[in-house]
Parts: C-alpha cells; sequence; structure tokens
C-alpha cells in the first residue's frame, strides 16, 4: 500500500513542469508569467515550426534540367509519377555541328495521395532536376487535387534549400541546387 | 439569524435558488478552465487552448455549445427512460449538495441543522445515477463502469462519513454553519487570533476526507469506473451531446462542492480572521475567501489526478476496508478521548 | 543463460556451426535429406516431412530452444513478374491452364516440391541458430509443431491461410489475418496482386518519337533557324 | 473417487460438489468483452476477445488483421530499393532500426559490408530510432494504467529525437535512409552537438519517468506480479527484447550476435530482470533506453571518417542464396528471411516481426487475470500494430 516518497516525488515532477512552463525566464523575471515561452507546442497558424532543410516535405521540380528519362517514374515503388514527353529537334552545341535531337518534357505530374515519400526518384535523377524541400502546407480538401503537375512543382523550386555542409570526417561532396 | 435584507421567505428563496443555479455551472467552469484546461496543460508542457477569448477563456462557452449541438443518440438496446434520466439524478445530486454549502454567515440557500448528514446522504445519491447510466446503456463496458462505481462510491461513503465524524464530535453540531462558528470560535492552546481551522486538530480526518473525497469523485487514482483506456469511459460510455455534458457538469460541480465541505469543515470556512462571526460584512467577504479556500483544495485534487496511475478496483477495496476505515475509526475515538479530557 | 565465450569475428572456417552441423545431423539420422552451411551465418537442414515433429524435437533437444519463425516458401515462378511488363498487365492469369514451374535450384538445402516448410530455432547458449526445411507433399499437410514450440501456434495459423498448407493436430487453424471467408492463398505466388493489375504501370509510356517524316524538315527548320542567328549575332 | 477413506479426498470431492452446485444453482454465464478493435489500450486496431467471469479473464484470444497490408506480398514485386520504403513502415515507431536488418541481409548475399562510417553512422541511428519508439512506451504505460501525465512528457522529449533523425535522414516517421552497401548521405555539420544534448535531455526524461513511474507506488502496486511470464515459457513462444530479458534471460542480439555493427566497439551492458512481470518489463525497457542514450554519446565520439558507401553497382541484383538476418529492434528481434533468386528483387521475403511473437503469448498470460490488468499486460507486452500484421 502506498509509502509516502514514491507518491510525493511524482507531485514534486508535475509541479517542476508546470513551474518550469509557466515562468520559465531565469532572474527577476521569474515572476512573470510566460507559458508561450515555456511550453514546448508551437501555436501552428500563429507561428510555424521550421522543419529540418532536409525534411522530405514535397518534391521540387526544376524543369530545365529534366530530360523526361523516365528513371524516377520506373523506379517509383509507388507507381506515382506521369511522364509524358516528345522529342524536337534542337540547334547544335557549335558552329558546323549536326542538329540534335532533344526530348521536350509534356507532362511531368505527380500523385502525393499514392506517394510514400521515400526520395527514390529524387536520388535516382541522373541530371539534377528534382529536389526535397521541407515546404509542408499543400493540402487539399480534395484527395484528386493532390495530383500536382510540373508547373506546381516548379514552383516549389524556389523553396529549395542549400545543401547543408558535411560534419568533419565526411568524405561527401556538398552539391549545388542549380537555381 | 439576521438577514441582509428583510425581504418575504419565498422571494429570499428565490434568489438563493436563482443564484445558486447559476453558481453550479460557473463553479464547474472555474474548475474546468483553471484546473483541467490550464493547470494540466502547464504540467505537461503545453499551453492548453489559447485561441478562443484571452487566454482561452471563451473555449468552455465553444464547448458547450458544441455539445448542445451534438445529436441525442440512444443505443438501439438501451432502457430509454431510465437512460435519459440518469444524467438529471446525478446532477440532482450536486445541485442539492450546494443547498447547504455556506458562503457566509446568511449566504446560505437553507442552513439545515443537519447540514452535515444532509450533504452526506444527498452526494450519495450519485451512485444510483451512476448506476442507471451503466445499466441502462446495455453496454458491457458501462455496465461495468456502473458496478465499480457502486462498489466504490459504497466502499468510500463510510470512511467519508467516518472521517467528519470527527469533526462533529469537536464542533458538537452537525449544522455546517456551526462548524464555522466552532472553528472561528476556538482557540489553540488559548490562541485564538486565527480560529481553530480543524485541520490542524483533525489531520487525519482531513486526510481521510480527501482521499475519499478522491474516490467519491472518481478522480484518479480512483478513476476505475471511468478509466478511459480500460473501460472506454465506464458508465457515460454511450452518452453524447448534452447528456454528456450534465455527467460532466456534475463530476466538476461535485469536485468543487467537495472541496467547499473540506474548506467548510477542514479550512474554517468563510471566516476572516479578526471579525465577528456575525459580521455583516463576512456575507460579502465570505464568499471571496470560500472561493480561494475551494480552489486550494480542488488544486491538491486535480493535481494528484493528473499525476497518479489508477488502482485497481479490488486494491481500491483493500484500501478502503482495510486502512482508511480503521483509520478513521481510530481517529473518531481518539476525538472522542480528547473532547472527554479537555 | 548465455556462454559469456563470445564468437571470434572472422576466423577463416565457421568450426562452432560445423561441429553443430555435424552434431545435428547425426541426431536426426535418416530423416535428413540435405544440409548447408554458410559460415558464420546458419546452418540449413531440410529433413523429410512425414519427420517434421522429429526434427523440431531433435532441434530442441540439441539446445535450439529458442522459437524464432515459422513459414513456408512457394517456389513457383510467378506468372505475373513485378507487373511492370506489358503483357502481364491486362487480365488475370488463369490458375488451372498454366503449368505450376518450379524453380528452387537457388534454395539452399534444395527442394523438390513446389511448396517448402521453413523453421527458424536459435540455441541461446551456442549462440547460433539453423532453418529446418521440409518439402511439402501433395496432400499439402504438415505435423504442428506447437506442442513443442508454443510460439508455433500462430505462425502455423498465419502459414495455413497465406498458403494453404493444413497442419495435423492443430486445433483453431481459422484465419489469423484474413477475413473468414476470403477465397485463395494470398503468399502463394499465382495469387493476383490486384494493387497492381488495376492500374497500369506509369514506367511502359516512352518518349514520344519524332514522326520519320517530319523529321528532315524539323531538322531543316532549326538548321535555318540557328544559321541566321549564328549570322546575326 | 474410489480413495474415500482418504480425509483430504473426501474433503477435496466434497468442495468440488459444492463448487458445482454453485455453478448450476447461480447458472452466472460467462460474458464476452470485445476490446478493440476500437479501443484506447489497442493502439491501433488489435481486438480482444475475452472471456469474463465477473471482471476475470477466463479466455482471452487476440484477433487480428484489421491493419494487414501484405508486406511480404508487396515486398515480391519490389526491386531491394524499393522495399525498405515499405519496411520502414512496420513498425512506424522505430522505422529505421526496421531498414537495417533487411539491408544486412541482402549485403550479405552480395558479399558486401558497408564501410566503417556507414556502421557507425547505421548504430547511431539504430539507438536514436529505439530511444524514440521506448520513449514512448515509457510514457503510453502510464496511460494504459490511468496517469495522464506521462504519456506529455513522452511525446515532449521523443520529437527532440525525432529531429535529429529528420536532420539526418529527412525523414521524421519514415527515414528510408539505408542503403545496401551504405547510406543515403553523410550527417549535416552540428548535428553531433545538438544530438549529445538531446542525449542529456533524454536522461532527464528518463529520471522524471522513474519518480512518476517506477517509484510510484500504485504503478508498482499495479505492475508488480501481473503477467508474470517464466523464461522457459518466454523461449518456447519466441519473446524477444526487452519481454524475454524482464524474464531473466540475458539475451541481446546486439551483444550476441551482432551483424556487423557498431555495438562492439562501445562499452555498455545488457539489463535484465527476474520478475517476468509488466513491472520487469517497464524498468528493462526504462535501463534500456537510458542504456541507448549511453550507446549514442559514446559513438558520437568515435565516428570514423572515411566513404559511407561501399563500391556497388548502379542496378542492384542480389545474387541468388538465401539469408536470414536478425537485429535487436527497439521491440524485439525482427528478422528478415530473404529468398534471392538474383533477381533486381527479393523472390520471397519472410518478415520475422517481434511483435507477432510477443503478442502470442496473450491467450497463455491472461488466463485468470483481470480486466484491467489485461491493460496492464498488453502496455507492458509492448506491442505495434503494423508490427503484427505487417
Amino acid at each position: 500500500m502506498p509509502r509516502l516518497p514514491g507518491l510525493i516525488k511524482g507531485l514534486g515532477v508535475t509541479a517542476r513542469t508546470a513551474g518550469r512552463t509557466l515562468f520559465p525566464k531565469r532572474g527577476w523575471k521569474t515572476l512573470i508569467p510566460a507559458p508561450q515561452k515555456g511550453a514546448v507546442t508551437v501555436q501552428y497558424p500563429h507561428e510555424k515550426e521550421a522543419p529540418p532543410d532536409r525534411a522530405r516535405g514535397v518534391i521540387a521540380l526544376h524543369e530545365e534540367n529534366c530530360t523526361a528519362c523516365m528513371l524516377c517514374s520506373r523506379q517509383c515503388p509507388d507507381w506515382c509519377i506521369y511522364i509524358e514527353g516528345h522529342k524536337v529537334k534542337a540547334p547544335p552545341r557549335r558552329e558546323g555541328g549536326k542538329p540534335r535531337t532533344v526530348n521536350m518534357l509534356d507532362r511531368f505530374d505527380i500523385d502525393y495521395a499514392l506517394c510514400m515519400y521515400c526520395g527514390i526518384c529524387v536520388e535516382v535523377c541522373p541530371f539534377d532536376a528534382l529536389f526535397w524541400t521541407p515546404e509542408y502546407e499543400y493540402s487539399e480538401p480534395r484527395i484528386a487535387d493532390l495530383l500536382h503537375d510540373k508547373d506546381r512543382l516548379g514552383e516549389w523550386m524556389e523553396t529549395v534549400p542549400d545543401f547543408l555542409d558535411y560534419e568533419t570526417g565526411s568524405e561527401q561532396k556538398v552539391r549545388k541546387v542549380p537555381r | 439569524m439576521t438577514t441582509l435584507l428583510a425581504l418575504p421567505y419565498w422571494q429570499e428563496t428565490g434568489i438563493k435558488l436563482g443564484l445558486a443555479l447559476a453558481v453550479i455551472p460557473t463553479t464547474s467552469l472555474i474548475l474546468v478552465y483553471l484546473f483541467l484546461f490550464k493547470m494540466m496543460a502547464f504540467m505537461q508542457s503545453r499551453l492548453g487552448p489559447n485561441d478562443t477569448g484571452p487566454y482561452g477563456t471563451l473555449q468552455l462557452i465553444a464547448e458547450a455549445i458544441k455539445f448542445l449541438q451534438k445529436e441525442d443518440i440512444h443505443p438501439e438496446q438501451a432502457d430509454r427512460r431510465v437512460f435519459r434520466m440518469a444524467p438529471v439524478v446525478v446532477l440532482a445530486s450536486t445541485f442539492l449538495l450546494y443547498v447547504v454549502l455556506p458562503a457566509g454567515p446568511d449566504a446560505v440557500v437553507q442552513n439545515l441543522d443537519t447540514g452535515v448528514f444532509y450533504a452526506m446522504a444527498v452526494s450519495s445519491l450519485s451512485v444510483l445515477g451512476i448506476l442507471m447510466a451503466g445499466w441502462a446503456s446495455a453496454n458491457k463496458y458501462a455496465l461495468l463502469g456502473g458496478l465499480r462505481a457502486a462498489g466504490q462510491l459504497i466502499a468510500y461513503e463510510l470512511p467519508l462519513i467516518l472521517a467528519v465524524m470527527g469533526v462533529v464530535i469537536q464542533a458538537e453540531t452537525l449544522n455546517l454553519q456551526g462548524i464555522v462558528e466552532a472553528q472561528a470560535t476556538g482557540e489553540i492552546f488559548g490562541f485564538g487570533a486565527i480560529g481553530n481551522p480543524f485541520i490542524l486538530t483533525q489531520f487525519i480526518a482531513f486526510l481521510i476526507f480527501m482521499i475519499a473525497a478522491q474516490a467519491e469523485l472518481t478522480q484518479t487514482p480512483f478513476d476505475m469506473p471511468v478509466a478511459e483506456t480500460e473501460l472506454v469511459g465506464g458508465f457515460h460510455i454511450e452518452y453524447t451531446g448534452f447528456r454528456f455534458l450534465l455527467f460532466f457538469m456534475a463530476e466538476f460541480g461535485t469536485a468543487f462542492a467537495f472541496a467547499a465541505l473540506a474548506s467548510v469543515m477542514f479550512l474554517g470556512g468563510w471566516w476572516i480572521p479578526g471579525f465577528d462571526v456575525d459580521d455583516n460584512i463576512l456575507n460579502v467577504l465570505g464568499p471571496g475567501v470560500m472561493l480561494a479556500k475551494i480552489l486550494l483544495v480542488a488544486f491538491f485534487i486535480f493535481w494528484v489526478r493528473f499525476t497518479y496511475p489508477r488502482l485497481r478496483e479490488d486494491q481500491l477495496q483493500k484500501f478502503a476496508w482495510k486502512v482508511l476505515i480503521p483509520l478513521s475509526l481510530a481517529n473518531i475515538v481518539l476525538t472522542g478521548i480528547f473532547k472527554v479530557v479537555f | 543463460m548465455t556462454d559469456e565465450t563470445t564468437i571470434e569475428e572472422t576466423p577463416p572456417a565457421d568450426d562452432q556451426r560445423e561441429r553443430l552441423l555435424s552434431d545435428l545431423s547425426d541426431s536426426l539420422g535418416e530423416i535428413l535429406v540435405e544440409s548447408h552451411l554458410r559460415p558464420h551465418e546458419n546452418i540449413w537442414f531440410r529433413v523429410k516431412i512425414e519427420a517434421w515433429q522429429d526434427a523440431a524435437m531433435a532441434a530442441k533437444s540439441a539446445g535450439f530452444e529458442y522459437f524464432g519463425f515459422l513459414s513456408a516458401i512457394d517456389w513457383h515462378i510467378a506468372p505475373e513478374g513485378r507487373y511492370e511488363d506489358t503483357e502481364f498487365d491486362t487480365g488475370l492469369v488463369e490458375e488451372d491452364d498454366e503449368p505450376v514451374e518450379i524453380d528452387s535450384s537457388t534454395g539452399y538445402g534444395g527442394g523438390d516440391t513446389r511448396f517448402q516448410m521453413l523453421m527458424q530455432l536459435y540455441s541461446l547458449s551456442e549462440q547460433a541458430g539453423v532453418i529446418l526445411k521440409a518439402d511439402v507433399g501433395d496432400d499439402m499437410t504438415v505435423d504442428t509443431v506447437r506442442e513443442i514450440f508454443p510460439g508455433a501456434d500462430w505462425h502455423e495459423r498465419e502459414t495455413h491461410e497465406m498458403f494453404g498448407i493444413s497442419f495435423r493436430g492443430h486445433p483453431t487453424l481459422q484465419p489469423l489475418y484474413l477475413p473468414t471467408e476470403f477465397e485463395g492463398h494470398p503468399l502463394r505466388k499465382d495469387f493476383p496482386l490486384l494493387a497492381r493489375q488495376v492500374k497500369p504501370w506509369p514506367g511502359v509510356v516512352d518518349i514520344e518519337e519524332i514522326p520519320e517524316h517530319l523529321e528532315a524538315q524539323l531538322e531543316a527548320e532549326v538548321m535555318a533557324a540557328f544559321e541566321s542567328n549564328e549570322g546575326g549575332s | 473417487m474410489t480413495a474415500t477413506s482418504d480425509r483430504e479426498q473426501m474433503a477435496y470431492v466434497s468442495a468440488q460438489a459444492a463448487d458445482a452446485r454453485v455453478k448450476v444453482e447461480l447458472d452466472t454465464g460467462d460474458m464476452t468483452l470485445n476490446i478493440g478493435p476500437q479501443h484506447p489500450a489497442t493502439h491501433g486496431t488489435l481486438r480482444i476477445a475475452c472471456q469474463l467471469d465477473g471482471e476475470q479473464v477466463v479466455v482471452a484470444e487476440p484477433i487480428m488483421g484489421y491493419m494487414h497490408r501484405g508486406y511480404e506480398k508487396l515486398c515480391e514485386v519490389r526491386t531491394y530499393p524499393q522495399c525498405t520504403t515499405l519496411i520502414n513502415r512496420i513498425d512506424w515507431l522505430g522505422s529505421f532500426a526496421n531498414e537495417v536488418p533487411f539491408i544486412l541481409a541482402a549485403e550479405r548475399l552480395m558479399e558486401i559490408e558497408a564501410p566503417p562510417r556507414a556502421q557507425w553512422i547505421r548504430t547511431i541511428l539504430f539507438e536514436l530510432s529505439r530511444i524514440a519508439n521506448l520513449a514512448l512506451f515509457l510514457g503510453d504505460m502510464g496511460v494504459q494504467i490511468g496517469a495522464l501525465t506521462p504519456v506529455f512528457f513522452a511525446f515532449r522529449d521523443r520529437e527532440r529525437v525525432l529531429n535529429q533523425i529528420e536532420e539526418v535522414t529527412g525523414g521524421r516517421f519514415h527515414p528510408n535512409f539505408d542503403r545496401i552497401g551504405g547510406l543515403k548521405d553523410d550527417i549535416p555539420k552540428g548535428w553531433i552537438e545538438e544530438t549529445r544534448s538531446v542525449m542529456v535531455k533524454m536522461r532527464t526524461f528518463c529520471d522524471e519517468m522513474e519518480d512518476l513511474l517506477v517509484g510510484n507506488e500504485i504503478f508498482q502496486a499495479r505492475c508488480r506480479g501481473v503477467g508474470v511470464i517464466p523464461p522457459e515459457v518466454a523461449l518456447g513462444y519466441g519473446l524477444s527484447g526487452a519481454n524475454l530479458r524482464a524474464s531473466g534471460v540475458d539475451w541481446d542480439l546486439r551483444r550476441d550476435a551482432n551483424p556487423g555493427l557498431a555495438w562492439d566497439q562501445v562499452d555498455w551492458r545488457v539489463w535484465t530482470h527476474p520478475d517476468g512481470d509488466s513491472f520487469a518489463r517497464y524498468w528493462v525497457r526504462l535501463q534500456e533506453t537510458r542504456e541507448a542514450t549511453h550507446i549514442v554519446d559514446q559513438l558520437l565520439d568515435g565516428i570514423p571518417s572515411g566513404p559511407i558507401m561501399a563500391k556497388v553497382p548502379r542496378i542492384i541484383k542480389v545474387p541468388a542464396g538465401e539469408a536470414y538476418i536478425s537485429t535487436e529492434n527497439p521491440l524485439g528481434e525482427m528478422g528478415y528471411y530473404i529468398v534471392s533468386k538474383g533477381d533486381l528483387g527479393p523472390f520471397r521475403v519472410k518478415i520475422r516481426t517481434p511483435s507477432f511473437n510477443n503478442i502470442s503469448i496473450v491467450p497463455w498470460v491472461m488466463k485468470g487475470v483481470y480486466v484491467p490488468d489485461v491493460i496492464t499486460i498488453l502496455g507492458s507486452l509492448y506491442f505495434i500494430l503494423g508490427d503484427i500484421d505487417r
């Protein structure tokens, strides 16, 4: 049956936490209650938590780099990337050359209702056309509206943060985001 | 009895009744906002409601409106009449409790000579409502919850009453106003400036009273009848909307009433040191003093509620019959001896 | 409980497992069909299906008393592949018409039948595991081992509903995961994966080629634009 | 019946007869109580059909499958890199730990090994996901038996760990960070220091839980002696993880069958408890969480420099063969039995999840307990529904 110490200790923990939440400030300011500062929760619509730079929020498309090679679409485990494209003739790179055949991207849709945010498409892209951005506010009331086309994906390109430096001891090279 | 205003009996009663009716929802609002919303949130490093109104004070109004808007659902198998009556019975018990709670020399709905007896009797009425709810819901969880509540409330009614007995013996009256007066005019070894709050002489009784009240109010660690994680709400599992609101109000209204009883019987009630017990000004200041004391007691009730896990039903019964009741009996014996000796 | 002596990390030969292999082979006797050893990993034993219980018993008495899991393998080569080739994207493959093609050549310990039982047991004192296998015959029935390893109870139920293998002596072979009225055995290779059949593979689309009759014309246009641009700048 | 001369036998027989008569006279039929599938204590959709005699459980039978997603089948139509996406979602609270045994099994078949730096970071993330997972258990167990506050503390402090995981992997819950031959990326600058401070906070959290629950007499009254599992039963049912160690079996795959991660490089101990009851299970997990913070601290000190990827072909084909690798996940032993035919994807994957075995003991352990104990035992066995149903 209840002995005192354990029960009292428990009361102490909750009281301490309440105190820390209500009076988070130090020194004489301790007396001013500031729960907004002491609470760990973020009051979402008023203030927004910044996700880490690597956060996989949404996939942005840098359209100029995309060659419609279909790699991402084929590697996608959920079959949620739809690409259509056609070939066009482009002028040669240098004078006297032959005209080149390049791929033009007509459609690049990602169905975020299906997407599992695994990042395989970003990883397999050989031309640096797909990037993760921590942007997360793109919910839709209807599930069908979650199919985003290449214009929308392109808009997110602005929110792509630069790649982070690595911790010492790493041999990875820091990549650059095309702007 | 000196009255504040010389009014006919029916007018006076009408005013008091109206006040009491207004007080009950308000008190549960205060408790819910202060403790359930804010204190619990702070204890958990959260903010609690803070968007509706200043510091979220209007959240409760929103909640009440939400409950009122909801559809009134009966389970198909439910015993409809009993199902509907149950929350009313529970709330009625709460309302009846408020009748004898004094907030000043005259600020009381009815100053009964057997006030303590009446309060104890009326508070156990809620068991009936809970049993009715548990039975009529036609739900196994609700039934288990109702039966647990019945067992628990009966088990804890005894130590509650026995704890109060000590106070009654010391005060030599069953009248709550009399108890306040006894504390106000009492002396501690000849020192009478702060009277003699019975918490000093009846500390064991106070502890037992608080523990038993915790069980009566079905607050953690004695909340098996509702036990969200086992019985998913127990007896009120099937209640929605307004009827659930009634249960909810009754829960917090009763908590307030028990806190008031504790402060009347153990903390000196509405009396302020330095004033005469009959002083008319206490009718104005008394409610404020009472409120402060009640909030202090309620703070402990809810502090314990937010900190502790819950006991098992059999452990609770063991605790009541093997620890609390012998203790409170011993307390009565001791009080009696002291009463005779001094 | 455990032996405090740790195994050396990378000795050239795995003496401990070889010893276990020979010990257990001896105690299994003639119910052993084939065994396989991957050093520092696991030992595989294929036993006769009639002696499935005896093999479990023998392993348990040899110290392999920690029950890992029990399941089965379907060696039938799935006709659908990974559903990514166009010819398989349409229509269900009829179960009865197709000859069942089995390929268990790559499995350790070999195999002769389509279904193979699989059980992993561990010895805490030896800090080594064994994997028992047995070929399931045409009657699709195996003796239950739930008396020997009570944990096998649910694994057998799962295997029963997923592969359709019955367990002799198991009292409650009702489905564990699937609804009672579910038909078919999902983990069999010929059970179609509808999620992949209701939708065509998006990767099947390819870049639209330039129509041949337009190619020369487009080329000329581009060159003309290029040259005029060059001249201008 | 024949030994009527024996007085004890007589007494026994008459007592039996009296019992039987009571049962006939007061024909108290058993009540069936469905705990779940929608029930707060089953965090997920597990259903436990209990036959009750009063409040005492006569038979308890878990019924699951409400969340069966068929991962074993789905893995068969995916390539190896694609599988990790699914595997993340088996035990969603400690998802990085799910990827590791699968990747290790594939690496074993390909006979490649990740470079040491990758192995260390893997181990760190593994332990971080263990902390994140167990922290939630430590709080959730409180809720199961009625304490409101611990779970909020758990969510508060787990968030810090998840943030650290997210800063490296980009995913809070589904990192998908492990690759065959190494890792997807290296750790960002400043991460080591941040993680260290988080580990200090997690230790404070463990202390708070110790004060709030372990030391609390009510908690002890609820958990001690409830749901006792003796070691031999635990072994037979294939219990693993803290459930096994709480029964006094000193067995931890991290120490005893380390598949190549960096656990053998640091100094730590395996916690066991002899009692085998719910309290022991809670206690062992609490100690493990604390131990994991020490492991992470030590690992952070010694991350070797070097590459994080071994040389692997761009298109991964795993040679034919079979491999079974299991690791000590937060919930227990999680293993993948991969049958490969030299293809792009596995031919068959058998996923041995800890919760499936841990929960299979429920009918055995719940005979004769009270309804509140059902919740205590369920909570202390600690299952994740995705881990049972796969």
